[in-house]
């Protein structure tokens, strides 16, 4: 029994800190948040050269073939240095098409997916259609599907979707299209781009029907997300902490006021406690599938509330400031939010919880 | 105790309901300039027909309504959703202060063309080192003759851009205590030694300005409450801020509430229900339902204690502090209704959810208000 | 537009604190907990020469014929001085009587109760039968009545007992009666007494069928017992603060500490919402019957939370000392706790509020 | 990262198990005397089979566990529903304590009686006006000869009616700052200058004790850790318990949490469904599992986090706080699914809600905790 990294997991976390914080320094994050399509692609070559696109793809197709685990300390770090990048819904792609992929899909495009030299991404919700993400009511009709997607992520710089339907499959479909219409969206977090993807009769292929594979692919999908409120809710706090020792008011720092101190305490209980769900999703998608779902909606259904507070939180001890578009925070706070709704929210994953362990 | 209204506040409701639907003018134009124009407009649509300024006295161009009549006016404007005045601050704030501590020459001078909207005010009393503790306020005036001469900054103030005139606190005495030497001015915001640099908010707009001040002049005469009283003449400022404004946020919760009851109606939730429907939502609304009814229950008990007994009772206190739970509650509530399309910021209720962020830190943070009352309502020792 | 009381309502009130703290003194509660019976008969007819019994019971039937107001104003002042007493058992009789008694009924039995002759009391809850304060499964079968019913207030003390049963109406059923078994039972609060009541084919007399007035009384029953609650609670927080103000940890009031001061702030808060919901819906009662129910359920909805809040927050406040028997707080909790769930919970009447606001 | 045990950990807990499941001893006898003359049964079966003290080193009469098998023996005995053992105290905190800062003489004759149950302990420290507040205790102890003269009062003490050894902190130099002036003692329970008084608790239950300490000696060699150096001795104690019952208490959570779904799937609710069909309080239970884990998981970070650095990290300092909050809730919970039986005192959950009650007081304050966690583990500023 030990939540102890090994060597090669503290490696990655300790170069993906590094990393971000040398290329996603704050200033670089507002431009990218202002920018159109949200990223460079100097600094995609660079997420390639390090092989993060393809953390989960098997070795044999080029990828690290690392775990869960490995997943989770890159988002988390994504997370922390709120790295804008289509690498959160490429990973997606990959885990599906690992997931469910036919041979020959697997074949053609997790090799590419794994050198960055394609990137995919994956379209969940039908229009008007509720809050669940498992639900499509997409009827795919010979080969082609008739549907208006919503709030898929980068869809714009993509070259594949994979859009969930209501056979419970994942259909592959070419990008750049003309049956196909992207609009682009104004989203909440604007270090993520979202679009609207409308598909009129547009061709693609079925991936294979798999439910287990799929929902354990999900699971991993949902873990990275907490895992990514993990890190942005860390950072917020480790901002207001610093801003509660510096800020002085009626003469002290603020932060020797209990009602910031006492807030900032229930903010590391909430990020400690978020983590220590997210690290054992993880382990157990890795090592123990049987609770893997339980574990995952456990992380999702938690970090989402706390990624929430901590960051509404975190506002609240800067005042005004923390309220002004200048100061950083409320990058972290459209993130922890928008992060909550995706993939369903704490009250859909409670939900699942209370149906996992049969309550 | 009666809770409906007496027949005299029942005929102003009606002469006002009657006068609002004959003269609603529509929606505001889009566009700042545009906006501005429009509000001034209506402002003076109001004034003519004696509707500005309805709590102030008589003989300085009020309509000397009670505290009952303006609650009911300002429920009123909002709830016929009549665009703001211009002079928001001018009519809210300033007039009741120079009503309060002004000369009789200052009132003359500085109160109709506030009705009027012909001169807009704005308030200049925090500064970025100087949140809630307002005291501790830097900006100084040193004494040149029969002028001051001003250099500071101020933030969060709202509408500087159109502003003639600024509620201006600044140190006169940096050797008194810092209550103690502070003066309450009237500043010209028409001169060059002041600038307005607009401050743009998580939400994307810029509803607030920083102002730069560097050595602005100001005439002895413009001093409002005398020198080194600017404490007290600041706390006046802020009561109407918070008493005045109390009704109108209360029954904004509630339209937003009525909206909110409607989005949840025609929005589905999961297993086939509108949200409406579900059981955990509908928890959540009743809840609402509740707390925004103890917003409207509360203010106008506040009322009574004050006819009763001249001050506020101890729920005038808890308004503004519990209105911002509850409207940060509401929104998060909508956020949580709207599901994957509160991810886009296309939705109305995304934009009511990040503004709502500030309700618990402008006019006074939820620490601060709950000091005050611990301290001033319970009595409890002074936080040291 | 007016909130203040009548002159007659201030005069009531504060007969009623003066009344109650002079007789109703802590060491007197404690003694009335720890007795069988809960009350003497010499405080009894004190109550009856104030003529509370028959505070809602018309002048006709030589009662005082007051209002919901009136009763909002005595209860609110037995729950202050957590009175233990029969009285509020048998006002809940007294309102279901003239509300939906026969003429005859009300004739035989309203004036012995506004002269405290005989007591009342109302038996509700099914055994094992959920949460609905309004549900009764009992099917009278020719006149007698074959039932389990929980939570019975003071049964072994009243004359009289109305039975909730299956067609929505109340039965009559005169006590002292061998087919009839009273069984105490320990009570959270130990300040009201409940049992449980077995009928088993005890005959019993139907009240008349009056949906409309029942439901009017009821809410009056909840609005009175939202009221106590407050009381309660507002005795809580002046306990609390008192403390706060006396007792000194690191040498200085503990109520200089934010942990401590804001936490009694909130208890304002919710001791006066609490309130000014109850007022509204005792004015409701008596003058807009179309929003007293819906008031009413806010009120009791609300005043169920706060009560325990308030009383459980005042308990941290106290630290261990509130903790023990020996400080009075601990029965002021238990009530509003009993008090939260008694007629319907907090969240039983959220649904009610939503019903009614035809969400 | 490996959550699963090591297999040397998981022979340590079949073991275990499988001596539990030979050796449990069934329920506990009603009656105060019975239940003690049971634990202490229990604790000497345990003994003699080496289960006590499993974390001492060997050369004191423990295992020498390591702190992975300890949290497994501090689980496994809650899971089995093992009763109580008669020295709790001793084994947990007063053992600890000794090894730490004892002399080796006091190692020797203190130790093999709390392991075997002979010596009971209990702890002296809170008194009436030192709750919080530790180091302002009144109790003193003057020195004659090579005796002390100790006269206070304590509270909180539990098992005082059958202690031989009070863990007593007095204060020895009344002219030293604070935390300097202290001595940690082990005071001889029986002798006439201490009376016993049970103190009952808002349960009905006498869980805890005062102490009336009237002149009671202590002879110079009890102290443990030198004279003036109780604070220090002091805190060691402390963290022992903390650490210690962390393992316990978040079992428990889950047991009671197993017991409150099963409660809820017996319980009508409404509407014809039992409340575990209930969407409101299936809510509430995910939220209780989700917590419940995060107790466990949080205390298992704990502890490897001492394995890697040596020193706790910011997870240890969460634990009883988040536990208190957890309990509570679920008692709340299941004071909810009960309905009107919530109002009887014979419903089991009636007694744990109250009892629950004063998880946020004892072993710490709720308050205090917060404290800890932001100044130490956070940097931020002393409160003043």
């Amino acid at each position: 029994m030990n939540f102890d990294f090994t060597d090669d997991q503290h490696a990655i976390k300790r170069t993906a800190r590094e990393f971000l914080s040398a290329r996603y320094k704050p200033e670089t994050v507002r431009e990218l948040a202002a920018d159109e399509r949200g990223f460079t692609d100097q600094q995609w070559s660079e997420l390639v050269q390090l092989g993060w696109p393809g953390v989960i793809v098997p070795e044999a197709h080029g990828g690290l073939g690392l775990g869960a685990v490995e997943l989770v300390v890159i988002f988390e770090e994504m997370g922390y240095a709120l790295a804008p990048s289509p690498l959160f819904s490429d990973v997606c792609a990959a885990l599906l098409l690992a997931a469910s992929g036919t041979d020959e899909q697997r074949e053609r495009w997790l090799g590419p997916l794994a050198a960055g030299e394609c990137r995919g991404t994956l379209a969940v919700w039908d229009e008007h259609a509720g809050w669940a993400p498992d639900r499509s009511e997409v009827e795919p009709a010979g080969g082609a599907l008739a549907a208006t997607k919503i709030a898929v992520p980068d869809a714009a710089t993509a070259d594949f979707l994979l859009v969930a339907a209501a056979d419970s499959r994942h259909y592959l479909l070419e990008l750049g299209n003309s049956s196909t219409e992207i609009l682009s969206v104004p989203s909440l977090d604007q270090t993520r781009k979202l679009y609207t993807v409308k598909l009129a009769g547009a061709p693609a292929q079925p991936l294979a029907h798999a439910p287990g594979p799929v929902r354990h692919a999900y699971a991993a999908i949902i873990t990275a997300l907490a895992a990514e409120n993990v890190g942005v809710a860390q950072r917020a706090m480790e901002m207001a902490v610093q801003y509660a020792k510096d800020r002085k008011q009626f003469d002290r720092p603020i932060g020797s006021y209990q009602a910031v101190s006492h807030r900032c305490a229930q903010m590391l209980l909430e990020v400690e406690s978020a983590r220590s769900l997210c690290y054992w999703a993880a382990w157990a998608l890795d090592h123990q599938p049987e609770t893997a779902l339980r574990a995952a909606s456990m992380a999702k259904a938690y970090a989402s509330d706390a990624g929430f507070r901590v960051t509404s939180s975190a506002l609240q001890v800067h005042g005004g400031i923390g309220f002004t578009w200048e100061h950083d925070l409320h990058f972290f706070l459209k993130r922890a939010k928008a992060n909550a709704h995706a993939f369903g929210d704490a009250r859909w994953h409670r939900d699942r919880v209370a149906a996992l362990a049969e309550v | 105790m009666d809770l409906t209204l007496s027949q005299a506040e029942e005929a102003f409701r009606d002469e006002l309901r009657s006068w609002l639907g004959e003269n609603h003018p529509g929606h505001e134009p889009a566009g700042d300039e545009a906006a501005f124009e429009f509000r001034r407009e209506w402002q003076r649509k109001l004034h003519g027909a004696g509707w500005a300024g309805v709590s102030w006295p008589k003989e300085y161009g009020g309509r000397g309504a009670t505290l009952v009549e303006q609650a009911i006016f300002n429920e009123e404007l909002v709830r016929a959703r009549a665009p703001q005045v211009a002079n928001v601050l001018g009519l809210a704030m300033g007039g009741p202060t120079v009503i309060a501590h002004g000369t009789e020459e200052q009132r003359k001078r500085y109160l109709p063309p506030i009705l009027s909207a012909q001169e807009i005010w704005c308030q200049g009393f925090s500064e970025p080192d100087s949140g809630s503790d307002l005291a501790s306020l830097k900006t100084r005036a040193v004494r040149h003759g029969d002028q001051w001469v001003v250099s500071g900054q101020k933030v969060w103030t709202t509408f500087a851009h159109h502003a003639k005139w600024c509620m201006l606190v600044a140190r006169t005495d940096p050797d008194a205590p810092k209550h103690k030497g502070l003066t309450y001015f009237l500043m010209d915001m028409e001169q060059d030694a002041v600038h307005v640099r607009p401050l743009r908010q998580i939400t994307g707009e810029a509803e607030f300005n920083e102002l730069f001040i560097e050595e602005a002049r100001i005439p002895d005469e413009n001093i409002i409450g005398g020198e080194g009283n600017g404490w007290a003449v600041a706390i006046t400022t802020l009561m109407h801020e918070r008493s005045t404004l109390a009704f109108g946020l209360q029954v904004g919760v509630q339209i937003a509430l009525g909206e909110l009851i409607e989005h949840a109606r025609q929005t589905r939730a999961q297993d086939g229900i509108v949200a409406s429907d579900d059981p955990v939502v509908r928890q959540r609304l009743a809840q609402l339902l509740i707390e925004s009814e103890i917003l409207r229950l509360n203010a106008y008990r506040g009322l009574s204690a004050i006819m009763r007994g001249g001050v506020p009772g101890p729920e005038g206190s808890l308004g503004k502090w519990h209105w911002s739970e509850v409207n940060q509650s509401l929104t998060e509530l909508a956020m949580d209704i709207a599901g994957p399309y509160a991810m886009s910021a296309e939705d109305r209720w995304t934009y009511r959810f990040l503004r709502a962020r500030a309700n618990s830190i402008e006019g006074g943070t939820t620490e601060i208000l709950k000091n005050i009352v611990a301290e001033r309502v319970l009595g409890l020792p002074r936080m040291r």
